[in-house]
């Protein structure tokens, strides 16, 4: 069976959904903690949402220099599956696994609603299940999830296919209304939106976020 | 006991949204002609003295933590 | 020099400032009467704090014990804990209790909007922790002034920012509450947090300092100087010549440490090495120290000189009175002291042993290796003073109720029923409130069945059989305001059927009776029915009142809220995947009217 | 362009929950001595002149509108 990773901070809020949609989807879930450097033998990682350190400073940026951060660095640049969710995109940012950063909402406020999502690209280890241009709503939740990177990133993430998924109703001021993007091999995604909130009928009004953890599943044993 | 300031502003192409809606709290308050931009401010005490090599090494605190360069731009200053 | 016990039993006739810090004469003289000397400064300082109205209760006392006088049965079984406990506990079957409870801060909120309100939510979500529950979800009932007020537009973005900041970073889903707004608000805001928690059987836990030798644990954050400002009178006359440093007026939370504190202490729950444990409210060490100790089979040894300062310069007074936020106390073995650290330096929660469990039934807390406080805890803790205020039915409320809406102009043209429509549904306490629910999180934890906009909240327990619980929480401020009586059962019957129509059973109700000054005959006339309208519901309804919260002197000068007994209504559902939503389901289906 | 600019703090006496998890987060990374309190910084650009009146005038807009009194302090410098 794979194994999915999930890191606990202090300040993750969204650890404990994270390894219920794994769960749910039929891997592993295995719990990981910041301040060890080791990621147990999983095969992919989800970096979960939350307010790591507060949110202080800046999202994700004290999280980024816990122990277990380094692994997942040299992990992901040496190809392993990697989701970073809101507080988990931030944290990729800050570590530079993923281009950009994310700041102050342009309303000034925390925003939890459903969003709806174009999927972009499915080349990627965590859209692999979608179909590309699929319209999908997910969970989304934060006050700081305004994306913004330069004008040659940003046109770089273009051309390369990069932007994973565009929000169809910007609620937040993001560049390109862009809701996730990857890294140029298409194994390290993150994105505002918290697909793990939206695999239960009971729930939540979709169950679109199944198709991230069944993507990975897909890609990894396609790979084995 | 010594201090030094470190100021974290967003870099000039990058959206400040805060800073933007200030500038315009400030206009419906009747303030007009001022156009605010919004970053931190790091009182740093350091214990002993504020030698070139402590300005250096918050400088590398700045770099590596107190700042984001990707979107901010920052300066040290011995207050 | 400390003002110590030996000093103060030396010096009976030095005048002491009680008057500014809310002691009454008589009060003082019991003080007296009570130590058998003058109290030392520190020991006034306790009692000030502990019989205030605020600790107390010494209003609102005498009208409470009727809800004691309720079955403490709930229709599924006996309360694990009721009033008199942090928060009262509810068997809710398979083995599990939820624990729950509102509580106010609304005096804060007006001050600093946004500080106050946090550290609202962050008060009652340590209630829930104490209890040995883990907080599970949030709910807030906030009251301002219209709208359109200059001073609304202050208040009520930091409240709705304040309550989602803390509850958000603490990962607990807010699954309802309310909005209202009316004039008698627009001074005087509302701020009602209510938080409830689950917990196995087994793992109740209560606020008792036991067994001799135990050591007595203070942990999460440094003390600060935070809300003490009466303690700073004391501070000057007994130590600065200058005046006491300036202390501030507000307190600000840090729900990033509550979240570790509250992952620190579920994991010592965990680990079994917590004998007892008491949150810090509003008294402060006051309060724990106070209540552990009386609430206990001993007495209680206090080094005031280890507690953690963030203020090195905090008079022994401000020590004591400080409500800095996000602090615990716990009592623990003494074997078990070394693993109570290792599990607080994982959390990165800070934790120092300040005393211990002593023979006796004395609280005895040192400074500087003098005494500065040696009383009975019981004293301090439970046996302040209680008023029964003179009341009476306002004369005005006759006139008020004659003037009835059936004696208006009515003009039932289309055109003025629809601009009548339009003004209803525009006006703030109908339209929708979606501003402020969209800024809280409601989907963290994964386990909201309903939250906004339902009727009720409710959020799955265990996920493998679907057992649940829904709340509600409701007020009638307009209603109680014609009829206290009746208002107050209006607000329980709404809250209780809020529950009802998802499904789920309700089985206890807590409250949050927020009034006017206790002072005026006419607030305290209109407190003593809505609780004995609340009381005869719940015998009616068959439901306990497991615990609340009392907020009162709640006016702008004279002129009092309207009186809003907020009332929270907690179900059980022995499966959430049959709950009922609210809205039309399916097209087809019949549409049928209850009741007359 | 004439700037001003706008300094706000936590007041001394106020907890500081960001500094404090700045402190501890530049500890960790080896800074060692050092203890950071955090406030906000506001650049302003002003059309035209910065006469002592628009210095007062943003004074003013500070105390309504970029610093909360109750628990910041701020001052206003010319730069
Ligand atoms: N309005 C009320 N209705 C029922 N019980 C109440 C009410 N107000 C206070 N109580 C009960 O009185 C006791 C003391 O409450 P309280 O002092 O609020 O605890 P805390 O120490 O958390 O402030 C608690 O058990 C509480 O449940």
């Amino acid at each position: 069976m794979a194994r999915i990773g999930v890191v606990t901070f202090p300040g993750s809020l969204d650890d404990h959904d994270a390894l219920r949609a794994v769960r749910l989807t039929g891997a592993e879930a295995v719990p990981l903690w910041h301040g060890s450097d080791s990621v147990q033998g999983v095969d992919a990682i989800i970096l979960p949402g939350g307010f790591s350190y507060g949110d202080y400073l800046r999202c994700g940026a004290i999280a980024r220099f816990s122990p277990v951060m380094d692994t997942i660095i040299d992990a992901a640049n040496a190809g392993m599956p990697v989701l970073g969710i809101c507080n988990g995109f931030q944290l990729l940012c800050e570590a530079h696994l993923l281009e950009g950063a994310m700041i102050r909402n342009v309303g000034q406020h925390f925003i939890c609603r459903d969003e709806r999502l174009r999927v972009e690209t499915i080349d990627t280890t965590w859209t692999c299940a979608f179909e590309k241009g699929q319209e999908i709503t997910i969970a989304l939740k934060n006050g700081e999830g305004n994306y913004q990177a330069s004008p040659e990133t940003l046109r770089k993430l273009e051309d390369n296919d990069q932007v994973v998924f565009r929000y169809l109703d910007n609620p937040n001021g993001s560049a390109n209304d862009i809701a996730g993007i990857t890294n140029e091999r298409g194994n390290v995604v993150g994105l505002m939106p918290h697909p793990e909130h939206n695999v239960e009928e009971l729930t939540s009004p979709t169950l679109d976020g199944r198709l991230f953890f069944e993507s990975v599943l897909q890609f990894l044993s396609a790979r084995v | 006991m010594p201090r030094v300031v470190v100021n974290v502003m967003p870099k000039p192409e990058i959206l400040d949204p805060q800073g933007k809606a200030v500038t315009g709290a400030l206009k419906r308050l009747g303030f007009d002609g001022l156009t605010v931009r919004q970053g931190k401010r790091f009182e740093i005490e350091v214990d002993g003295e504020v030698t070139p090599e402590v300005l250096a090494e918050i400088g590398d605190a700045a770099e590596k933590l107190l700042a984001n360069t990707v979107i901010e731009s920052f300066d040290v200053v011995a207050d | 020099m400390a003002d110590t016990v030996e000093h103060a039993a030396q010096t009976p006739d030095v005048e002491q400032p009680y008057a500014a810090l809310g002691v009454k004469d008589d009060e003082y003289a019991r003080i007296r009467e009570i130590l058998g000397r003058r109290p030392t400064s520190a020991e006034l300082a306790m009692y000030s704090v502990m019989w205030s109205e605020h600790c107390s209760y010494k209003s609102s006392k005498v009208h409470l014990r009727k809800f004691g006088e309720l079955s403490q049965d709930t229709p599924r079984g006996p309360l694990l804990a009721g009033i008199g406990d942090n928060a009262g506990v509810v068997d809710i079957g398979q083995g599990y209790a939820v624990t729950f409870k509102a509580e106010s801060h609304n005096h804060p909120s007006f001050v600093e909007p946004y500080q106050g309100a946090a550290t609202g939510v962050g008060g009652i979500v340590r209630d829930i922790l104490a209890m040995g529950a883990r907080p599970i979800g949030v709910m807030d009932s906030l009251r301002f002034g219209p709208l359109d007020e200059s001073d609304t537009r202050r208040v009520l973005p930091g409240v709705v920012a304040g309550v989602g900041g803390y509850g958000n970073c603490l990962g607990l889903p807010n699954i309802g509450g309310e909005v209202q707004f009316h004039e008698s608000y627009l001074g005087n805001p509302l701020v009602n947090a209510l938080c409830v928690g689950v917990l196995r059987h087994e793992d109740l836990h209560f606020a008792k300092a036991t067994g001799v030798g135990n050591q007595v644990i203070m942990f999460g954050a440094a003390t600060g100087g935070d809300g003490i400002g009466g303690a700073s009178i004391l501070a000057s006359e007994t130590f600065d010549e200058d005046g006491p440093a300036k202390r501030p007026s507000v307190q600000v939370g840090d729900p990033f440490m509550e979240k570790l504190l509250i992952e620190c202490t579920l994991e010592l729950f965990q680990a079994g090495i917590i004998n007892g444990i008491q949150d810090f409210g509003a008294a402060g060490i006051s309060c724990a120290t106070s209540e552990l100790a009386s609430a206990g089979d001993g007495g209680m040894f206090v080094n005031l000189d280890l507690v953690p300062l963030r203020d090195p310069n905090l008079a022994p007074e401000e020590i004591l009175m400080s409500e800095s936020q996000e602090r615990m106390m716990a009592v623990v073995e003494p074997a078990n002291v070394d693993r109570f650290m290792e599990i607080c330096a994982k959390w990165d929660v800070q934790a120092t042993v300040v005393g211990e469990v002593i023979e006796g039934d004395r609280l005895i807390i040192q400074w500087h290796g003098e005494t500065i406080v040696d009383v009975d805890p019981k004293t301090v803790a439970h046996e302040g003073p209680v008023y029964e205020r003179p009341y009476h039915r306002p004369a005005w409320l006759d006139a008020v109720n004659a003037d009835r809406a059936e004696d208006l102009p009515h003009d039932n043209s289309p055109e003025a029923l629809t601009s009548a429509i339009l003004t209803i549904l525009g006006h703030g306490n109908i339209a929708d409130k979606t501003w402020v629910t969209e800024q809280y999180d409601r989907y963290v934890r994964g386990n909201s069945v309903l939250a906004q906009p339902e009727d009720s909240g409710m959020l799955r327990i265990d996920e493998e059989t679907g057992l649940g619980i829904a709340l509600a929480l409701d007020a009638n401020s307009r209603f109680s305001y014609l009829n206290p009586y009746l208002g107050a059962q209006l607000s329980l019957a709404e809250s209780y059927r809020n529950v009802a129509v998802t499904g789920a059973e309700p089985v206890a109700i807590t409250d949050c009776l927020n009034f006017g000054s206790p002072e005026d005959p006419e607030v305290m006339w209109q407190f003593a029915e809505a609780v004995l309208g609340l009381v005869d519901g719940c015998r009616e309804l068959g439901v306990p009142v497991t615990g609340g919260n009392v907020s009162l002197y709640n006016q702008t000068a004279t002129a009092p809220i309207l009186p809003t007994p907020t009332v929270g209504v907690l179900g059980v559902i022995d499966n959430v995947a049959t709950r009922l939503r609210s809205g039309f389901a399916h097209p087809g289906d019949a549409i049928l009217l209850l009741g007359e």
